[in-house]
């Protein structure tokens, strides 16, 4: 408790862990980590910690839930029992439950779904451990982890959130930041597209802040699609090498 | 395996409506449907209100309940927001399914309350650390023809609004209800305003058959000091940037105009409740 | 608990909220309620208020459960979270489920069921406000309701209720009476027919008591059945003067 | 798709039989099939019994535990009934599936008991508003050979006439076992009568083949003092009101019957446990 | 807690309830007891009573879980609310799930399921009384069940647990020396295929009392085995002269 | 309908080849796949680890939460195996189905880590009777290639032994946590071994294609001292008797194997836990 009556930022506008207020965390992303899916990806987002593995295009099961005119997308939010502060039922909560839509509904727009008609995309992404900005980390690595699945996509998604914290806009928004602040806002972002595929706020800012968080958010959007896209080529030229092996 | 012609020619029909500014219902881009408030229709309820925008009908009940507080907030009382699909509102609904669209609404109506901070839940608390009120907004949705956000929003705030709460005497572990009745402590009238982006174009309260065709869905809440509270951004389309701003803006200036009517139709005294 | 104390019937008869023993409390039905029904009712008997919404017939769904002489007939009895006095749960409770039995078997002998071969026939009902007698308000509403789907009926259903207070046998129980009497006894009726379509009791009443409450109960329902037909006449009467204006 | 064939044709053969008074098994209009009654089968419960009526057979157990009262009669032990049908029981019960004619039995067979007040439920609190013993009485379907309803009931009370309750020394807030049993502090024998109507013909005790082809069923509770303790008519057909008069005329006279087949086979004193 | 203090075992190797340390309780099997059933079988073994019906070979349902080559065997073992010390909520625990698991391995490897493809051979079990040794009890008169089926069989499953208490081994552990004891051992096995189908240990045993330990579960199995030979014999014997009655 | 032909192909295969000693991928009988452990993955978590055999991966989590003891052993606390399937760890693992085999996985653990007692769960107390340490150790398959049960167990105990406890300060009925962390009271290090029987021949750690044509499986766990405390046959095949004695042969070599192994990756004090 006595932790959050410290100031979070300083006065040269320096915030607990060290990054100035637009500076996003370290971000690591790994992709195809896993042996039975589609495709995959692994992402460090800080301290969090996020598997996403893909299923698809594949058959609908049950048969009656596919779509005669594009692939069904679906996508599994869930926390490991042990990645957050107290235990957590393995049951899925409600905030699961509806991260699980607005996650789906953030990264459909970017794929050719109408190339798969009948077939389903399963996205199932498992927190190892959540620090804040789990939907943003879980949205960026999906991306990665479909295109590791071979599906044709728009473009990449990229997401973070922005925060308000001792009255300033601050980026990517830890833990912390985010049960000590005024509000929380995610933006999901295909910037090739211009195009927002997730959008939410929590608290209270002004209308002049939403608009200022509208643009540091593409800002932030951006640096994560630079470092997705470096993790795609680090991927396949890691896949040349080995071809190159064989 | 669902079919989608039909929708792809009432869309195209919708959108060269709209070029000329009209909906298929008559109004204009930015109308709201009729809003008609009830409240306290169910006198066994705290609180209740019956609302209906257009043909889209809910009625929302509070409830106060005593139980434990959180422990990480020992002091306050708890406010716990539900969603229930009657399955008459919709031939789509099917009885006892659980269901992600229901989450998502309770989780959105959940946060417009609590974000604005409207309840103080403070005042709220029995024996600190011990026994705290548990206040219960439910929402049944009734009649399903478009906006059930906005829709189940206003009859929970309304409810909450005229919702009175139970007079406690608590004496060492015992609590005592003494009958009497005290106001609700709350302050503070925050609206949501949903619009659908259909083409590339908004339409403000969007209709059963507009929701039929979007591309996405946009909701946000704001406070009567202008302040937004709330967003979410629903369904598998996209708006650009530019189209969030101009939503945010169309948004604003509705939810004063809703505001008023709340206050009117609810003849809250302006001052004693959310004074905007 | 005090008020429990208070007699519930005076010396001349009279009962707590006025009325006398046989006299049942003000009953306001109105038909086509609801948009998205086939048909629909809406009740409030004395302080008890009930929705009823109609589905059919329509394709029985899952298709197995479909029978091949006759039309399914379902029935949901639900309560709405705030409509009693302590918060209960959104989750249906053995009661609500016995109670959903016994409605449907209230109201199926009244539909022309085989005209209907493998379809499926819906009925929802929500109670807003619980103060007694839910069930046969439910009853006689969802006559109402089927009536409005233009589903083909043998005759309507009304219902009601007989208990005992306080040595006595009163005519359609509300709440408070029902907590203090001795019994409670409702039935469901279809008056041209001679059909009792549903009978529970709980309590004790004697073997003549039963023969009292039997002819009670008749007395009461065709009441109600004169009020279902009252309402029937007034919808289509405006269903007319609409057509008039049209 | 469910075919009713078959049913069609024996239901004819049941209500020509029915006319000369006979029906398929031997039995007459009135007869009920055989019964038994074998308590004390599960020592480890503190009331048990097995009980068959025809092939139809149906075990109850007894248990207690201790548990919270409910708010509303705070100084109250509390009974609680369930029933769950064992698949091997009949070929139509699915394991796992919950079942509205399970819920139904058991709330028939919980009124039955509970509406003729056998139980002084105020003898079993243990801690004024705050422990009370719980009193799960539980039967399982084991075969269903027709008539459920006053199968179970029999089971149900049988094993509730032979329990013993555990003794509890309380010493404060702590309740401790002293390893005696008390006797049950119980009255009455609420005994459930069930007929079936079948064309226009009333059947004492239907088999299942009748019960196959049934119009509708009630079912009756009378106490030893001839009072009406519960009434349930069942499955979507009707009675006319006549009808419903003759069947409690019958099922008062087979209750008594059936009352001292009870005493006889559980050996009870007729004096000390309800008396008729 | 006072009981438990008591020895178990006395200085002659005599157990509290009378037997030798390699002495199976008294069992008692019946064989058709059921009447909806298409095979069944009760057995008192000790205190512990135990029903068992199979249903099959019949359609699976739904069909989709139906194998085209053999049958599908499932088993529901599931203990009566009443059959234990507290009060059992009738929801299948962890425990019976797994226990129904183990048991359906222990006697499919005794069913000829090659003969029946496409259906499903359903084997229900309900502990009445639980007095230890449930699943070699329930695995036992399962076999019986199977074969008052008509169910080809390539051998009886006979079944009991071994247990270590106060550092002997005892045959067939009854409910008290189980909870007292080190260890607790069960197997299953079909004598005329020397067939181990289950074998399960909890507790801590040595290597040599390991070894030791599967001579005594054969030995007890014999004697299970040969009470199982009895029961058929004694059925048919049965049938038999039910034939020449009639 | 499950088609069974290629495995029958493929059993053939692995079958000809272990007559020479050799395994699909390159193993001999006895051999594991390359065993990786990682361990404090998981920062938030007392204790936490990812192991993987070969391709198959598990993370396992230890979580401290207080509550409340058994009614039996009031003085203890309480440990909690969990075990979930990923569906991302085989395309035939369903969200949401509830499954025995993970069930079995969980109990199986879970019976590895209690029967050895390599907790003490006398120090979880903190008041008697009333409030102690439940220690949450939950499995979450994350790859399935083949043996989950000894790579499920050995992730559990890794993330045990690597565990720290949270220290609390008890005053009377208050429980305060002072920050600070202590070891874990652990002591020991059973090690599960698993092989599968295909045709008549035993193979340690089997491989997914392995365990798609196995006849049986047999799981054994061995303390440090050579005792045996659990064992699992599963799957709906036989062993003979000796077939069993030779695997618990095998076991016991592995046992020891690994345990090097474990000890050797995890930086044990041989001597404070789980001196051999």
């Amino acid at each position: 408790m006595e932790e959050l009556k410290t100031r979070l930022i300083s006065d040269d506008g320096i915030r607990c862990d060290g990054r100035r207020l637009d500076e996003i965390r370290p971000i690591k992303f790994q992709i195809g980590v896993l042996n039975n899916t589609d495709g995959s990806a692994y992402v460090e987002w800080g301290r969090t910690k996020i598997l996403v593995g893909v299923m698809g295009p594949r058959e609908s099961h049950p048969k009656h839930l596919a779509l005669s005119d594009k692939a069904r997308v679906e996508a599994y939010y869930r926390m490991a029992s042990f990645s957050v502060e107290e235990w957590k039922s393995p049951a899925p909560s409600r905030r699961e439950v509806e991260l699980s839509k607005v996650i789906r509904e953030a990264l459909e727009p970017a794929i050719f779904v109408e190339l798969f008609p009948r077939t389903s995309i399963d996205i199932f992404i498992e927190v190892l451990q959540a620090d804040g900005s789990t939907r943003c980390a879980s949205i960026s690595a999906a991306s990665l982890a479909l295109v590791d699945a071979g599906i044709p996509m728009r473009d990449l998604v990229a997401s973070i959130a922005v925060g308000k914290v001792e009255g300033k806009l601050v980026l990517d928004v830890q833990d912390k930041e985010d049960k000590a602040g005024d509000s929380d806002m995610p933006m999901a972002y295909m910037p090739s597209k211009n195009a927002v595929t997730l959008l939410q706020m929590d608290g209270q800012i002004t209308h002049d802040e939403f608009i200022q968080s509208m643009e540091l958010l593409k800002k932030g959007c951006l640096e994560v699609y630079k470092k997705q896209k470096e993790a795609i080529e680090a991927h396949f030229k890691g896949a040349i090498s080995n071809v190159e092996e064989a | 395996m669902s079919q989608r012609i039909v929708p792809t020619v009432k869309k195209r029909q919708i959108i060269e409506l709209a070029d000329s500014g009209k909906r298929m219902d008559g109004r204009t881009l930015t109308d709201y449907r009729e809003i008609k408030i009830q409240t306290g229709i169910v006198d066994k309820a705290e609180g209740s209100a019956m609302v209906s925008i257009g043909g889209t009908k809910v009625v929302a009940g509070v409830k106060f309940e005593i139980g434990d507080p959180f422990p990480d907030i020992p002091n306050e009382g708890v406010m716990q927001v539900g969603a229930e699909f009657v399955p008459f509102a919709s031939p789509d609904f099917e009885p006892g399914k659980p269901d992600e669209v229901a989450v998502e609404l309770a989780r959105v109506v959940d946060r417009g309350l609590r974000e604005s901070k409207i309840l103080e839940t403070s005042k709220l608390c029995l024996i600190p650390g011990k026994k705290v009120w548990i206040v219960h907004v439910d929402v049944y949705i009734l009649d399903h023809c478009g906006n059930l956000i906005d829709t189940a929003a206003l009859a929970a705030l309304s409810a909450m609004l005229t919702a009175t709460m139970p007079e406690a005497a608590v004496e060492g572990e015992n609590i005592r209800l003494t009958g009497n009745r005290l106001p609700m402590p709350i302050t503070g009238i925050p609206i949501n305003v949903t619009l659908a982006k259909i083409g590339n174009r908004l339409f403000v309260d969007p209709s059963l058959e507009e929701e039929e065709v979007l591309d996405c869905r946009f909701s946000v809440a704001f406070k009567e000091n202008g302040m937004l509270c709330a967003i979410q951004k629903g369904e598998s389309g996209y708006f650009t940037p530019e189209e969030i701003l101009r939503a945010v803006e169309i948004a604003k200036d509705k939810s004063q105009e809703i505001r008023k009517k709340v206050v009117e139709l609810l003849k809250l005294n302006d001052g004693a409740v959310g004074g905007s």
